[in-house]
């Protein structure tokens, strides 16, 4: 019982971690910019589907991967030049509309080029088995990976954001626009370099995920909604407060659909206990955001509102 | 001071043609426009309620299809039990979605902007998970309905001209208390509070009881459109408080353009006529309508409703 | 007994203490001014006597009843009004529509839905008294936010009127307005006086002493003196506090 | 104001191809198409599309008729399915509807269709509502009662003499009633039960308490998506000793993007594209000649609906008189590619099951196999509460 729990304590860590890379670049987005992006989603999703054609053509996935990279980017500039730019001024109700009809024409686009199945990218051979951690468990390698690019990512954003000239530009231009632009930063250069970052991350997320789970185009969509719940539990534009949300809601998830139904039965006879975990299971995240919201109203890390 | 005559004229317009749709469906002896057009009655409706609150209260709730959820499983739950009389079907919908947002909403709005937004959103979710795993209603298989709500004890709304004009009346009837409550002193207050909810508490308002009981009252409306709805499709399913509901419904209201309480009428018309008429052209017709959807809030700051009032 | 009686109030923020064991009283109908060099803690003193702000200790009393710890709405219906230093109008709203609100929380409940507000005559007419008080009645129905800011200023203190407050919390009422739109409002102060009860804060000097009855000295959260114009005029320690820096400056 | 429809307007040639009772002069026939063709689960609607349109194009006129075909998309919401349901039996008057994929699609389009009068084929939902007390005359299923998937692998497992097997679904009305129907040809142990989140991306913790338990066997409902994942992180846990077992979770629509991660994982079905019947093998490489790509049970199940309705429209002599059309379809004049099929009373096939594993083919392509029939000529657990009338 005590392994069980220690391993999927791990699960949690390495579930909220994946969160994290996916919510890393939607939470710099929107602290800095202050713009919602619902397309985060399907930027994620074209990068997984980028390196499932990349690994194709190139045989590797590594290789692949590092093409997703400035495919993405570029991605993420054209985006910005043709509509993003226009509505960085506009309430945020005008951005979820505009960035709400870039969902349904980059899902249906993907699903014209790729079609509507679902697509996987090989393992790579050196990464594919698994090891033992504690007997008889094993721990898939990849997984070890993600955990591991995971916090590079982390400490990588946390190191340009505040050691690094243009990580102060960027705190300063979340707080005050106006000051930044009279200290001669070009605030629109900055914007579209950031919202361009902010895809390579949703981008390479997509890649790295995509040996674990299924490329289809509905991929995007099934992680936005979770990448929200983290930054918002997190607090919006916090760096750490995405990554402390995105362990909280992967701890909860894992432990809770796991645990939960054996503590209810504390509680509760053992049938009612199985009933009422499988309809709390899927609400626990929602539980746990509207939870946190009801006691700090801008999230753990938030300070504005 | 001009545009309420403006729109007077525009709201009479707009439901007389909704009154003589029959008319016309019955020349062209095409009786699916009124299935058709019962639908986005019932979706008016919803877009009305949610209107309510983002237009006039600045409070974008992400999770307005809870309601049309709760409202349609009114209709299921009451008609299993061998209750059939829509005036208590439309009761317990409206007693359902003022309770739960009576409780939502008073969590809900300690939190502001994106926040609430999310937090709305969390709670519609609570919702729809729960309605998926109530077996005894079929789960997200949904219920279908052996028989659409009565009126005095007959079965008149089996007509699908009855039940249309049944909704028709149900959307004016709503529209214009919408109407009365954004001119009156609570719509006052709701609306100063969107505009400067500090002014409001300097001259002695507290917003939060306003904007709680607009949210109740908005929640209930779309608890009617919940029954319209499942009456129409003669079927209830979870689907229908899908979060994807909840953001079709913000872009009807945007569509429409927000705080225009008949814009989010015509806003869910156009919507729903969109979604049929690009879907003649292309299989692909989301991208059609992406498109349509990112060049209005480009080009329109008010919805739809800015491109005529600048016409004008 | 005072009208207004602030006992040993605080308020820091991390280590600065900005306001530090205060204590005022305000007699019934006076006019009652605090003025300080910059920073000295007057527009935090009028947060949180309105409400706007928490208190890290003390009591205000007013007619004798304990504020502390009431949100700003409920202190305002218990009769104590405020202008903000930085105008806070609805900008959406006609001018008469911004006081007419106001007149419209102290008289009656707001819980009505169905009645149009804009056939409420009752509330109309008391808000285009309270706006011709001001001296903007002809701009009634022009949109506040399209108003000029010295109009705004004007609109504030119309709005904090109209609530029928019986202490006035004045934030810098003139701040930014012209000469002819101050005169209007130092004359709106002035016939208050006896009637409302007023705390100004404000930086015009002149205006300053000609309308008030007593001066209150706030320096670094403290009030280091009281009494009327000239025995402010006379003191040593404002003197050397204050007057004798920023003489000046005025404002 | 129509709907988003494919127009495929098979011309008659009234004189060469009548029916054995030979159709009225100028009479047609109008079939509506209702698939899921958009959003996540298109991949299912479209092979469900695509077999039905090749058999229709094989045949011709189906049932000697000149056949309109109406395809239209149900957006797996079910309102919008009601709608556009009825826009099919209302607007364009269509005699058949055939579809949909799935049940709660289903559950929405049963009513309008039948009320019409028109008669609806499901190629793939089979609820056990229409199976039993809610049976309808109208209403012809031609792929399965949706717990007999699931009944196979019960059976399947209990036959292997295992007596600790976990049980995995999403925690949905399927999944529930997938475990059901698992439980009720299966009486051994029951190792764990785990309910899942509809769309869960990541199984690592189910996982682990399967690793953690170390069963005899496991079944899963996993279908789409959710079965990509489970399946990949099934494997990469290192867990594929332990024997996999399930039902619409590795399928022709979801090994392209499972691939090795299932080889050898098992599977109950009614068929498989390898099935040695000659009916089989000229549709399995006529799909696979027009679409690229091997066809599953979706494809199968709506090519077969076509063939039903020709065989019946022949037999009834047109379909103007619909008594004697449902009277035909209940004879199932056809050869099912799948060998024996016939209805129960309930409209709801009576067939073989079998066991099936993924394997690789020759030509690279993967696909399932059968390995032995578990149950012969099986009929639905529901049949009893059918009152037809």
């Amino acid at each position: 019982m005590t392994s069980l729990f220690l391993l999927q304590l791990l699960n949690g860590v390495q579930f909220g971690i994946l969160l994290f890379l996916i919510a890393a670049g939607l939470t710099l987005v929107f602290g800095i910019m202050d713009f919602v992006n619902l397309a985060h989603g399907v930027i994620y999703m074209v990068g997984a589907y980028l390196v499932v054609s990349f690994t194709q053509m190139t045989g590797s996935y590594g290789l692949g991967l590092l093409l997703v990279l400035p495919a993405t980017l570029l991605f993420g500039l054209a985006l910005e030049l043709l509509v993003f730019r226009k509505l960085y001024d506009r309430p945020h109700l005008d951005q979820v509309l505009a960035t709400f009809g870039l969902v349904m024409i980059i899902t249906e686009a993907v699903e014209i080029i790729w079609g509507a199945a679902p697509l996987s990218v090989p393992m790579p051979e050196a990464l594919s088995g698994s090891i033992p951690l504690i007997a008889p468990l094993r721990y898939p390698v990849f997984r070890l990976v993600v955990i591991g690019v995971g916090l590079l990512t982390a400490l990588g954003l946390w190191l340009v954001i505040t050691r690094t000239r243009i990580g102060m530009r960027l705190r300063a231009g979340a707080t005050n626009r106006a000051m930044v632009a009279a200290l001669g930063v070009d605030i629109k250069r900055l914007f579209t370099l950031i919202f361009a970052f902010g895809a390579m991350l949703a981008g390479f997320a997509g890649a790295m995920v995509a040996p674990i789970l299924t490329v289809d185009p509905g991929m995007g969509e099934s992680v936005l909604i979770l990448a929200f719940v983290v930054i918002v539990i997190g607090g919006i534009g916090s760096v750490k407060g995405a990554f402390a949300g995105a362990l909280l809601v992967g701890l909860v998830d894992t432990l809770g659909r796991s645990f939960g139904p054996i503590v209810l039965r504390a509680f509760l006879e053992p049938a009612a206990a199985g009933q009422a975990g499988r309809v709390l299971a899927p609400m626990l995240v929602y539980i746990l955001m509207a939870v946190i919201l009801a006691l700090r109203p801008a999230g753990l890390f938030g300070a504005r509102t | 001071m001009r545009l309420i005559p403006t729109r007077a004229w525009a709201a009479t317009i707009l439901f007389a043609a909704f009154a003589a749709l029959p008319l016309i469906a019955g020349a062209l002896e095409d009786s699916y426009l009124i299935v058709v057009a019962t639908r986005i009655l019932a979706y008016a409706i919803a877009a009305l309620a949610l209107d309510l609150i983002l237009g006039y209260g600045g409070l974008v709730s992400f999770g307005h299809a809870a309601y049309l959820g709760i409202g349609a499983y009114a209709v299921a739950i009451l008609n299993r039990a061998g209750v059939t009389d829509l005036g208590l079907h439309l009761l317990a919908a409206i007693l359902g979605a003022a309770v739960f947002a009576l409780v939502t909403g008073a969590i809900s709005l300690r939190t502001r902007g994106i926040y609430f937004i999310m937090i709305t959103l969390a709670f519609a979710q609570m919702a729809y998970f729960f309605f998926v795993s109530l077996s005894a209603y079929g789960g997200d298989d949904g219920v279908t309905l052996r028989a659409r709500s009565t009126l005095f004890g007959r079965p008149l709304l089996e007509d699908d001209t009855a039940l249309y004009y049944t909704a028709l009346v149900l959307l004016l009837g709503l529209y214009l208390l919408a109407v009365a409550i954004t001119r009156s002193r609570f719509g006052r207050v709701l609306t100063g509070a969107r505009e400067n909810p500090v002014r409001m508490r300097a001259i002695g308002f507290s917003p939060f009881r306003y904007q709680l009981t607009a949210y109740v009252i908005s929640g209930c409306m779309a608890a009617v459109a919940g029954v319209m709805l499942a009456n129409q499709a003669s079927y209830v399913s979870p689907a229908f408080m899908n979060w994807h509901r909840s953001g079709e419904l913000v872009v009807m209201v945007v569509f429409g353009g927000v705080g225009n309480l008949l814009g989010a009428v015509a806003g869910a018309t156009i919507a729903l006529l969109l979604e049929e008429w690009l879907a003649v052209l292309t299989d692909h017709w989301p991208i059609l309508f992406g498109t349509v959807l990112i060049l209005v809030v480009l080009y329109s700051r008010d919805g739809l409703a800015g491109f005529f009032r600048r016409r004008s | 007994m005072s009208l207004l009686e602030v006992r040993g109030l605080r308020k820091s923020y991390g280590a600065l203490k900005v306001t530090d064991d205060l204590n005022l009283s305000v007699e019934a109908g006076e006019l009652h001014a605090i003025i300080g060099p910059n920073g000295a803690g007057k527009s935090t003193l009028i947060a949180q006597l309105s409400g706007q702000a928490g208190s890290d200790g003390g009591s205000v009393r007013f007619d004798g009843t304990e504020m502390t710890g009431l949100p700003m709405h409920r202190r305002v219906r218990a009769g104590m009004s405020r202008s903000f230093q930085i105008t806070s109008i609805l900008p959406g709203f006609t001018a008469l529509d911004n006081v007419a609100v106001a007149v419209q929380a102290r008289r009656g409940s707001s819980f009505r839905f169905f009645t149009p507000v804009a056939q409420e005559h009752a509330l109309n007419e008391a808000a285009l008294e309270a706006l011709n008080r001001v001296g903007i009645a002809d701009r009634a129905f022009f949109r506040a936010g399209s108003l000029s800011h010295g109009e705004k200023r004007q609109l504030e203190l119309a709005i904090a009127l109209a609530t029928r407050p019986r202490l006035l919390l004045l934030d810098e009422p003139l701040a930014g307005t012209s000469g002819q739109e101050a005169d209007r409002l130092v004359e709106v102060m002035r016939s208050l006086k006896g009637d409302v009860t007023q705390v100004l804060i404000e930086h015009d000097m002149d205006a300053v002493f000609a309308l008030a009855d007593r001066i209150s000295v706030l320096v670094y959260g403290r009030i280091i003196a009281t009494g009327t114009p000239d025995e402010i005029r006379g003191d040593p320690a404002v003197r050397a506090a204050y007057l004798g820096e920023e003489a000046g400056e005025g404002g | 104001m129509t709907h988003s429809r494919t127009l495929l307007a098979l011309l008659a040639a009234t004189t060469c191809l009548a029916g054995p009772a030979a159709a009225q002069e100028g009479e047609t026939l109008k079939i509506g198409l209702v698939f899921t063709l958009s959003g996540p689960a298109a991949v299912l609607g479209e092979m469900g599309r695509d077999g039905f349109l090749l058999a229709a194009e094989e045949i011709g006129d189906l049932g000697g008729l000149a056949t309109e075909i109406i395809v239209v998309d149900d957006e797996q919401k079910p309102d919008i399915a009601a709608n556009k349901a009825r826009e099919l039996v209302e607007r364009d008057g269509v005699d058949i509807v055939v579809g949909p994929i799935f049940s709660n699609i289903l559950g929405a389009i049963q009513k309008p269709v039948t009320d019409a009068g028109a008669i609806l084929i499901s190629p793939n939902a089979g609820t056990s509502n229409y199976a039993g007390a809610e049976c309808n005359r109208n209403f012809f299923v031609t792929s399965y009662q949706n717990d007999q998937m699931h009944e196979v692998m019960g059976a399947y497992a209990q036959e292997q003499g295992y007596d600790n097997v976990f049980l995995l679904a999403p925690n949905y009305q399927a999944g529930k009633d997938s475990l059901a129907g698992f439980k009720h040809s299966y009486t051994g142990g029951v190792a764990g039960e785990i309910f899942t989140q509809l769309g869960q991306l990541d199984y690592q913790a189910e996982l682990a308490q399967i690793a953690a338990m170390q069963p005899d066997a496991v079944f899963a409902f996993m279908p789409g998506g959710m079965g990509v994942n489970l399946v990949k992180q099934y494997r990469q846990a290192g867990l594929e000793t332990i024997p996999f077992l399930s039902a619409f979770t590795v399928d022709e629509s979801t090994l392209p993007a499972q691939q090795d991660a299932a080889l050898g994982f098992f599977g109950g079905s009614n068929w498989a594209p390898d099935m040695d019947t000659p009916e089989n093998k000229a549709f399995v490489a006529a799909y696979e000649a027009k679409y690229g790509k091997v066809p599953a049970t979706y494809a199968m199940q709506a090519y077969d609906a076509a063939h039903l309705i020709d065989g019946a429209i022949r037999a009834a002599g047109g379909v103007a008189d619909k008594e004697a059309l449902i009277a035909a379809l209940e004879t199932a004049p056809f050869t099912s590619v799948r060998g024996d099929f016939s209805f129960g009373p309930n409209h709801y096939p009576i067939q073989d099951f079998y066991l099936t594993e993924v394997v690789k083919r020759e030509d690279g392509n993967y696909a399932t196999s059968v390995v032995k029939k578990i149950f012969d000529d099986y009929q639905d657990n529901y049949v009893g509460d059918c009152q037809m009338n």
